[in-house]
């Protein structure tokens, strides 16, 4: 077991640490708030010689993304982080960096898009990546910011699928908090050495001269994406290997998802990232009030737990999904798509509701989830009716 | 509104504004209560990031983890960093307070004068003067150090020393913060003995 | 194509909005309001019919201070959305206010382009030498050896000289200004806008927050003018590209009483030459390629092509 | 085997990440197939000088330090910059179907 020690750190200092401790091979990186005070820390480690990695400081994020496209191919063990528009200038290269099956850690602090402009928190930039073949862990924490990292560089090169680790901006990157660390040499030995052939075909292997990002004609291409469906399909036990082999060494045991209460909730909360503290907290307060309630919280957001969201809600009488982003799609939040589908591989039929909460850095309060709770078993009941699977929880009429 | 934060959790919120170190103070506090083995938690709530403008930081001390991370809605201790604030923006430095809120407010002006402009007549009432401590030990108004020792003093939440090892911590970064690190102790020291509590 | 201009001259503040600027105390970009708005009001533009068109940083946020029609975009992506309105609607004078992260780092790949295609835009770019808004990082003219966050150790690239490459882009009118010299500046942006073509002014704008280097206590008295002092003229592209390559010549130790600028950092205008502009040659081919009959008649080809 | 007639390799022999996973992995495609015009080396002209060579933008034609050999007829494209650059007019591009005609009716005799 690991010495472990208690640090107060913002969550740009624990991803900051844990990115010390693991010693990428190269950090791509462009500033944009509330992302930019990450890289700033980890520069300071890389001036000071405590790590090797090599920082190359790029024109945009389109071009971090190929820096790390470019430096991974060659088996280097590389990192990138970035927020909000800066992800989906990004995006392109998402594409080509999963089609290519190559480990890249890339840490999104969670920010809106524009516009209107907004530096401040909430889903919809990660929301970008929800179709590109990219692992995607969110945090609720410094914490589990920190932790994911760490497990994240090793599912990646595990799986040879890239892997975003979210986590929200302003309320965890840059707010204080109580983080365990692991000690340098327990993180190091976990995620191992950074041998160039950690991925079956590294650039700077000189003897096997390959070709990365061939054409693929008609008559090739359905092939190259199934074979790349079906190996996203095996990311589902490597993470939960790489959860187990995390517990050994840091005893804590992370699962695709996490329930509060719900053993015998008749109405449970659905939410992802920082609000999930709050949604415990609201549902303490309904519990001292004896109603059963409960709450869910999606660690793994991709590939979606389908199976583990479906029985955990096989009891429930209705579900509120909280979606810290709105799909604008007629539907509901991107959330509330996942999870209905989840539901609809459970014989359970419960009433679920999409609220959409959070965005731009609106802060959450207990009252609007309580609200939520109230709103679900008024329209469960048929106390209320609704013309619309989805509503907005904060908006100032 | 009961909170599940009730029993477990001193709740704080900070006023002041941006350039005066509030942020750093909130976050010092925290990180003080944190190296004592409590859990600890400070939000800032980014306004437009640029000196002058009003910064609002919600801190937690708690002996059980915490989970929320919503503002401060309803606290326990209001520390006020830049009294202009008590004019300006008066109704969200009240906001969701009650009788027992405790007020610690960086001012020269007399303890009646503060409870009539925030309309707390019967509130526990500590003020300081750490603008004029900090403009004397470091010549400039950031008065966030002279407050914690004011914060320490007041409340008891945290101890000195804590906030030493704070303070030493967070200006180690480079050769120009530790030497500021004499001026910020005895800035720390005057706000712990010259804070007052107004009758 | 001629500019919307009203009859009379508004007072320059008309062309101010209510909003309170939101920059740092003493920030070098206050200059450049305070010179557009005198600009503005020399050419009698009409502030309904006037455009100020920004990326992403503190300089980005000027049009929010300016009553025109601000459009504030993506990081880098001001000159294309410039480029938008002068194809949509030529008569309308479009201003391009940014920073030198903006334009010459992520909004790169389209600068050299609008230069030479020379479109009839006003290029202001605020150059503090480094991005400010995200607090301190290098920026692609910042000094060599410059200290942002991302590299504590010092920057180890050479800067890019903006005047060399806005000339070699094919811009027809480079200028360089200084936001502490409000005269030189209002002089240089009034001719930047009144110039039919590309117009691009480098506006050294101090940043007090965080860069402790190109302050305004640095620039003070090391400036020269160019055309006033050295008696430069713009209209020759040789020589104007022989001083721009000395632009650069002040951040050097060694080359402080080099010739041309003796340690000095050169202020006027590099270049002023004529060419034809985007728009007039897109309304050119509108006349040219009119369908005689206007509207094609749809009946007619309906009953050639399906009797 | 002809332009287009390879093997399709099903979904899992595909590389991880669809890599090319050997240098040279063009050679399969024969686009000597794509060729109209054919250029015919008259020996007696040609004085090994290489230049044909040197402007193949398909490096069809095998040649030693000394000695320019026949064209490789499986890649040949039959663009003709061969015979437009041969400084001794040794290369006349012929219609390829005249050619295959005469190989068809050698064979059939």
């Amino acid at each position: 077991m690991a010495q472990k020690k208690v640090i107060a750190l913002t969550g740009n200092q624990a991803a900051a640490e844990a990115m010390r401790q693991i010693n990428f091979d190269i950090a791509a990186v462009y500033p944009i708030s509330p992302q930019t005070e990450l890289m700033g820390f980890f520069a300071e480690y890389v001036a000071n010689g405590e790590v090797d990695t090599e920082m190359i400081a790029v024109d945009g994020e389109h071009s971090a993304m190929a820096a790390c496209i470019g430096a991974a191919a060659a088996g280097a063990r590389v990192i990138t982080a970035s927020a909000g528009p800066g992800i989906a200038y990004m995006v392109e290269n998402l594409y080509v960096a999963s089609g290519m099956r190559l480990p890249i850690v890339l840490l999104d602090v969670n920010r809106a898009l524009s516009a209107p402009l907004s530096i401040h928190c909430d889903h919809a930039d990660s929301m970008l990546t929800r179709d590109s073949s990219w692992i995607s862990l969110f945090s609720e924490n410094a914490q589990e910011a920190y932790h994911n990292i760490i497990m994240a560089t090793k599912i990646s090169e595990k799986a040879l699928f890239p892997i975003i680790v979210n986590y929200d901006g302003y309320i965890v990157s840059h707010s204080i908090e109580d983080v365990e660390i692991l000690d340098d040499e327990t993180v190091r030995n976990f995620v191992g050495p950074s041998d160039i052939h950690r991925i079956p075909y590294p650039l700077l292997d000189i003897k096997k001269p390959v070709t990365y990002g061939a054409t693929a004609q008609p008559d090739y291409y359905t092939e190259c994406k199934y074979q790349q469906h079906v190996d996203f399909l095996k990311v589902y036990d490597i993470v939960r290997e790489v959860f187990d082999e995390f517990a050994e060494i840091a005893d804590v045991k992370y699962d695709f998802i996490e329930e509060y209460k719900t053993d015998d909730a008749e109405y449970i909360g659905i939410s992802m990232g920082s609000s999930f503290g709050t949604l415990k907290d609201v549902v303490d307060i309904l519990r001292e009030q004896g109603k059963k309630v409960g709450a869910i919280k999606i660690r793994l957001f991709r590939p979606f737990p389908v199976k583990e969201v479906a029985e955990a809600l096989s009891k429930a009488k209705g579900v509120a999904v909280l979606d810290r982003a709105d799909s604008f799609d007629g539907i509901g939040g991107p959330l509330f798509k996942d999870i209905s589908t989840a539901v609809m591989m459970s014989q359970n039929r419960p009433f679920i509701h999409n609220f959409i909460y959070g965005l731009g850095g609106r802060e959450v309060k207990e009252e609007d989830f309580l609200k939520a709770f109230d709103r679900l078993e008024r329209l469960e009941k048929g106390i209320e009716t609704r013309d619309r699977f989805v509503e907005y929880l904060q908006v100032r009429e | 509104m009961t909170t599940a934060m009730d029993k477990s959790a001193i709740e704080i919120r900070w006023h002041g504004r941006g350039g005066q170190g509030t942020v750093t103070a909130a976050k010092m506090l925290a990180s003080a209560a944190i190296i004592k083995g409590k859990h600890g938690q400070a939000m800032p709530e980014f306004g437009l990031e640029r000196s002058g403008t009003p910064v609002k930081v919600s801190t937690r001390i708690s002996d059980q983890h915490i989970n929320t991370r919503a503002p401060v809605v309803n606290p326990q201790i209001v520390i006020i960093t830049d009294p202009s604030l008590m004019f300006t923006i008066k109704n969200q430095i009240v906001q969701g307070i009650d009788e027992n809120t405790v007020f610690i407010v960086n001012t020269n002006f007399p303890a009646d004068k503060v409870r009539k402009i925030l309309g707390i007549p019967n509130n526990e009432l500590w003020i300081v003067d750490a603008s004029k401590i900090a403009l004397e030990e470091f010549g400039r108004n950031i008065p966030n150090t002279a407050m914690l020792g004011a914060v320490a003093k007041a409340t008891g939440i945290v101890d000195l020393d804590a906030v030493r090892q704070e303070i030493e911590e967070a200006f180690s970064a480079s050769s120009k913060l530790r030497a500021l690190i004499p001026q910020n102790l005895k800035a720390l020291e005057r706000g712990y003995n010259e804070v007052y509590k107004a009758d | 194509m001629e500019f919307v201009k009203l009859e009379t001259k508004l007072p320059p503040k008309e062309y101010r909005s209510d909003l309170e600027p939101t920059w740092c105390p003493g920030c070098g970009d206050f200059g450049v309001v305070t010179a557009l708005t005198k600009a503005f009001s020399e050419e009698q533009f009409d502030p309904t019919a006037l455009s100020v068109v920004s990326g992403i940083g503190c300089s980005s946020r000027l049009p929010l201070w300016m009553n025109a029609f601000g459009l504030h975009t993506a990081h880098g992506r001001a000159l294309p959305a410039a480029v938008g309105i002068r194809l949509a609607k030529p008569e309308i004078p479009t201003f391009v206010t940014a920073g030198d992260g903006d334009i010459f780092s992520i909004g790169m790949e389209h600068f050299p382009h609008a230069a030479r295609k020379n479109f009839n835009i006003t290029l202001v770019v605020m150059d503090n030498r480094m991005y400010a808004l995200t607090k301190n990082q290098t920026s692609p003219t910042s000094r060599r050896g410059y200290k942002g966050s991302l590299n504590p150790y010092g920057n180890i690239e050479e800067p890019m000289n903006v005047i060399t490459f806005a000339i070699a882009s094919g811009a027809t009118f480079v200028a360089q200004s200084y936001s502490g010299n409000p005269k030189h500046l209002a002089e240089t942006i009034k001719a930047a806008s009144e110039h039919k073509g590309f117009s691009f002014v480098n506006v050294l704008s101090p940043c007090p927050t965080f860069n402790k280097i190109d302050t305004f206590k640095y620039y003070k008295g090391r400036t020269i003018d160019i055309n006033k002092e050295l008696g430069h003229d713009p209209s020759d592209m040789k020589k104007a590209l022989e001083l721009a390559s000395h632009a650069l010549d002040a951040d050097n130790p060694e080359l402080q009483d080099a010739e041309p600028f003796k340690g000095k950092v050169p202020i006027g205008i590099f270049l002023k030459v004529e060419k034809e502009t985007f728009e007039d040659k897109v309304a050119k081919l509108k006349e040219q390629f009119m369908a005689p009959n206007g509207e094609p008649n749809w009946d007619e080809i309906l009953e050639k092509y399906r009797p | 085997m002809a332009y287009g007639e390879w093997e399709l390799k099903p979904w899992h022999e595909i590389p991880v990440g669809s890599i090319v996973p050997e240098a040279g992995s063009s050679k399969v495609n024969k686009t000597g197939s794509w060729r109209m015009l054919r250029p015919v080396l008259n020996y007696d002209k040609c004085t090994h000088c290489l230049i044909c060579w040197i402007f193949c933008p398909d490096d069809s034609i095998p040649v030693s330090p000394q000695e320019r050999f026949e064209t490789d007829f499986e890649y040949c494209k039959g663009c003709g910059i061969c015979a437009v650059e041969c400084p001794y007019n040794a290369l006349e591009m012929v219609p390829e179907m005249e050619v295959k005609l005469k190989e068809l009716e050698e064979q059939l005799g």
